[in-house]
């Protein structure tokens, strides 16, 4: 391999550290500022700055850096409710997606959609959602409008674990594969869903044999290895580009932090859940990644991003009340009590 | 002005619509064939399966993919067959379609055209002959259109895929053969009420089918010296207020009639409306909260008839202390 | 093969002909009422003794007879739309079922659910239904409750070819398989959905190779033979009544009728629909039988019992308007209007 | 009598009930964990996971293994975590558990009940805070039952089990932490509404967490010299007409007020009934038709707060001709 060659990589390895770094570092402050903040799982509604269910993807980074790493801003993405990785990793901005976490009118959504809708369309991202599986049709709906406007773009549409037993999944797949969509589906297996464990709830050999009995092939992948999944997604979506229709991507992974941010997940087995935990994914690059400097201020500088993200967040102004009552319709628009 | 019928007049806005602007696309079951009541009949042979998609039994998707289509810049006009499927979809048209202009904070908006035939439909019972308008209506974020007559099916289509919003379009399920002539050139404003028959003594706000029935009664009420002025709201929601309200202050005594269970049904807003703002009399006249029955004379009783509506309205006309509660 | 053995053999053949000969003979009839029955498929409403859509088995009953010969009356069975052969297989009695399709009193809903919501729960059979794939998650509820009870029963799970793209056929199988449930699910492959060719909206392998990938395994079988859907049908729910799980079970037969009576389907090739035609179920199992006079007359009692079914319901009174009102709910009776 | 918060009164009454009749049996995501509020907390551990069936994400088969189910012979509870979610099972809940008694005509029936939290839900935005009571209302074979206080969550809970029907049963998302006296030897009656502070001038009706702030408003009136009757109705249909009837001649004026969006909400159906009925002055107070906002500015435009209610209640009392219709 010659200089030029490593280089490439090196910068390649670099920037998929930096996405996932800024990802980590987002959901740690994130989930520092929910505390307290759902009226569920035993807690109850504080002040905290982050109000409402929050689904950490922390320790699940590789997943979003590995498979945005491919996509450009014209390419689509949907996404589940556990959704800034996919977000940051997709381009948004962290101090206008931290705006929207805190409810502030800079916020990407003005406040109005929170982190269970968080989205950023100018850079293709459609958006987190709130209902399991949802995004799948979504994507499918996308992908024909892609094709309609023609070129190379693709929808990438991630999805849990949990949201392969819900009908969306078949539907969708197989509405993709019979239309020949450019998709690729990526099922994120973290291998809970809420405080279920997934094998408990799903039969058959999971997500990919699924997949490629509805006609969509593809791939299953250690989700933890940012590498591994880039390399994989690269395969899959460059076969998506040419035409040859959907593929999955099955990104095996784990989820480190409770269901929601106020989840202390006490469900869960601890000695397996520590062993999982010496699986995080920063760590796994890093070993791979020669230049422990680098790495370092990549770190750090995601932390500096985020805490001026931060800054700007709890500075930010709020929505004023009337803002309620836009972007609800046109049709009508006025006739808010009959 | 040509004479066609409400299929064939759904039919030709939706031509002239996707001739006009490449972004408009059918989605559904059975649409290649030209839908179960020919209400696309021709079009994918004129636009192609690209345009006009044939789908898998897959209401979720069929709905949920109009979304993302939306979101993306397509202008889907989505096929469900009869309301009773699109609770296959519900999920999709309430819970992402409605809502998705507004959680994303305007950064995309739903401009789709839903069609979910409603309505009692004769000798199919409890699962395909069901009236939701009411429902839609409660739902922020969407429009809710209710056309009549060829003519409104024509215009009314126009309008609702011109306004950008996502509009739940309730043709109704045994209106397709009805003929009658078709303006191309005359639009209709979504909101806007029609007076189809002007009268004195009692309003009868209706929609949809139920209009034809309302004039029936009219007729019948004219026998008896009693004159009906029948308003068709043709727009559910918004529904058109001013012209309610005005006729109301004009008969004082209102009926709203509709195919709907009475129960929760729509007629239930419009009825609250007036008991808050006129001093109006006002009584309702819908479906029994019963499932629709399949024989004959069980379904018969989820009918609205002329007769029904007509004693209704001589109910109203009596003095006021001799009203009898219908219990 | 000794004699003994050749006179059941030939007293089974003899039983499958006749189940689907009375199919046959009630379908035909039921077709002759419905004329004009539908306000739809351009067809207008009229005083047909059959209304609203009919939707006939012709050239399927190999499959109902094949697979309910297996089953019990303790069994419980849940069908679809086109589900007066797995009723009249079940065990229902052809003038009761005439009568509900009349809309008559005596039909076995009192007439108010017609050919769509046949049912008759007294030999277990719990209803055909008016929405695609319905049927299946009810069957998986319809297993649990069997279990619970104990004993060996089972549920027969028709559905069609249209159905394994509704979301609940991949919920239905994947329930059914996690928790082990004694069903029997029969993909009733007709190779058509309503206008639509179904292999123009499926993707993959087909509803086995998507069972299996969720952990139902199964076998595939020309469901115009009904000793071939008789022998897998009988392997497969010994299994099931074992304990073994669920089971799938892909007959591939054809539509003969448009999807409802008044539906010509032009929209089919005519040469390979007569093709088709001469798969006839009923003349390729009289071919296997070699008593011809024996074959004759159970097709005349067929057709006897039909006549004889179609005098009572000609002769049967109407529910009475009141009728309407009962069986909707207990809790607010008589609150029909407020 | 033991004092218990609003979830573990649930928890009770079903506990009982299952060991009272084998057939009843609980089926929903995470149950076996207790549930998302608790209010299967110990279930699973005492009766096994046979009758406390924890379930793949699959809201359409969970509902309609719980028609199978029920019309197999047994009983099931139904967890759909949030009303919002059971739009993923709204064909299965209204076309089959709602209809399938009728349809077979009386062969077998649907005794189940389905749980489905609704309201506003603080912080969680428009897809996890609607109140959807008024669409069941729609749909015959249902009963909808909303409980406010932990012995109604008791009391409601055995009677709808007992009741033989579907009954969509709609706990609030934020009442599950909210402490009470229960009574286990107390019984409710479906369909009995409850007054729960008399009063002169004004009739407030209401149901659900909004029982709690009707209450606030009763406070803040009394001190202006108003006396409002607040009436809980508990279930929403069959709904106590009598009850509400009855106030409204003693006050002749009434104030419906629901977490729900006003439009089209179950409110109009009761001020429909009153306008057809009697000659109070009728108002209602709901949520405006916007979804629910994320940010606390945006979704305190969707709360009921004591003072609306109280504004609301003294507007009734201004005389006739200063009515101000609120467009
Ligand atoms: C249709 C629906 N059902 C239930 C829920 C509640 N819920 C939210 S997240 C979740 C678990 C999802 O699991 P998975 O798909 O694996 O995603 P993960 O949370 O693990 O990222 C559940 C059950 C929901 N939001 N939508
Ligand atoms: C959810 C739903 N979507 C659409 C329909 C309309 N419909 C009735 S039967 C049918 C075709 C079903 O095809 P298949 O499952 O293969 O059954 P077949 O009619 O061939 O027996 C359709 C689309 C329906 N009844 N339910
Ligand atoms: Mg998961
Ligand atoms: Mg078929």
């Amino acid at each position: 391999m010659n200089k030029a060659v490593r280089d490439v990589e090196l910068a390649l390895a670099l920037a998929l550290y930096r996405t996932m770094a800024r990802i980590r570092a987002f959901e740690d402050a994130a989930e520092e500022a929910s505390k307290g903040g759902v009226a569920a799982f035993g807690a109850s509604l504080s002040e905290a700055k982050v109000r409402g269910p929050l689904h950490l993807s922390t320790g699940q980074e590789a997943v979003a850096a590995g498979v945005c790493a491919h996509l450009k801003k014209s390419d689509l993405l949907t996404s589940t409710h556990r959704g800034h990785g996919h977000t940051i990793a997709k381009g948004a901005a962290l101090d206008r997606m931290m705006c929207e976490l805190f409810g502030r009118a800079p916020g990407y959504n003005g406040g109005k959609g929170g982190s269970m809708h968080i989205a950023d369309f100018s850079v293709g991202m459609l958006g987190a959602n709130g209902v399991v599986a949802a995004g799948i049709p979504i994507a499918v709906g996308a992908a024909h409008a892609l094709r309609a406007r023609g070129g190379s773009d693709v929808v990438a549409c991630f999805f849990g674990d949990g949201a392969i037993n819900r009908g969306p999944f078949l539907e969708g797949l197989n509405w993709a594969a019979v239309h020949a969509l450019p998709i690729l589906f990526v099922c994120e297996d973290n291998r809970w869903a809420a405080t279920t464990a997934s094998d408990a709830t799903t039969a058959g050999a999971g997500a990919l044999a699924r997949a490629e009995a509805i006609g969509v092939p593809g791939a299953q992948v250690d989700g933890n290895d940012v590498f591994a999944v880039w390399e994989a997604a690269g395969r899959l979506l460059a076969e998506v580009r040419k035409g040859d229709g959907p593929r999955l991507l099955h990104a095996i992974t784990y989820r480190v932090k409770g269901h929601v941010s106020v989840d202390a997940a006490a469900y869960r087995d601890a000695v397996k859940h520590d062993k999982e935990l010496e699986r995080d994914p920063l760590v796994i690059a890093a070993q791979r990644i020669a230049t422990r400097d680098q790495l370092e201020a990549i770190g750090r500088e995601a932390r500096e991003e985020v805490a001026a993200a931060l800054k700007i967040a709890h500075e930010a102004p709020w929505p004023e009340a009337k803002a309620a009552y836009t972007d609800v319709q046109d049709t009508g628009a006025g006739r808010w009590r009959g | 002005m040509a004479r066609m019928n409400y299929a064939r007049a759904s039919c030709t806005a939706l031509e002239a619509a996707m001739r006009s602007d490449d972004r408009v696309v059918v989605v559904g079951e059975d649409v290649g064939r030209g839908g179960i009541f020919g209400q696309y009949r021709g079009l994918q042979q004129a636009f192609g399966g690209k345009r006009v998609i044939d789908t898998p039994i897959s209401e979720s998707t069929i709905l949920g993919a109009a979304v993302g289509m939306a979101l993306a810049g397509l202008q889907p006009v989505v096929e469900m067959r009869v309301v009773d499927f699109a609770l296959c979809a519900i999920d999709e048209l309430v819970n992402q379609a409605a809502k998705a202009r507004y959680m994303f904070g305007g950064q995309g908006r739903v401009a789709m055209v839903a069609r979910l035939p409603n309505g009692l439909w004769s000798g199919s019972a409890a699962q395909h002959s069901q009236s939701l308008e009411a429902w839609f209506a409660h739902i922020p974020g969407l429009v809710v259109v209710a056309p009549a007559t060829p003519q409104d099916n024509y215009s009314l289509l126009q309008a609702s895929l011109a306004c950008g919003d996502p509009v739940v379009y309730l043709e109704h399920k045994e209106l397709w053969g009805l003929e009658g002539d078709v303006d191309p050139a005359k639009s209709a404003q979504l909101g806007e009420a029609e007076i189809v028959h002007p009268g004195r003594d009692v309003t009868v706000v209706t929609w949809s089918r139920t209009r034809h029935t309302a004039l029936e009664a009219a007729a019948l009420t004219e026998q008896q010296g009693v004159s009906i002025e029948v308003i068709d709201l043709r727009t559910i929601w918004p529904w058109d207020r001013d012209t309610v309200l005005a006729s109301a202050a004009r008969t004082g005594r209102v009926l709203i009639t509709h195919e709907a269970v009475q129960v929760a049904g729509f007629g239930a807003e419009i009825a609250a409306t007036l008991a808050e703002e006129t001093d109006a009399r006002v009584r309702r006249l819908g479906a029994p909260r019963i499932p629709v029955g399949y024989s004959m004379p069980l379904e018969d009783e989820s009918r609205i008839t002329p007769q029904a509506i007509s004693a209704a309205c001589t109910k109203l006309l009596e003095p006021r202390n001799a009203r009898n509660p219908h219990r």
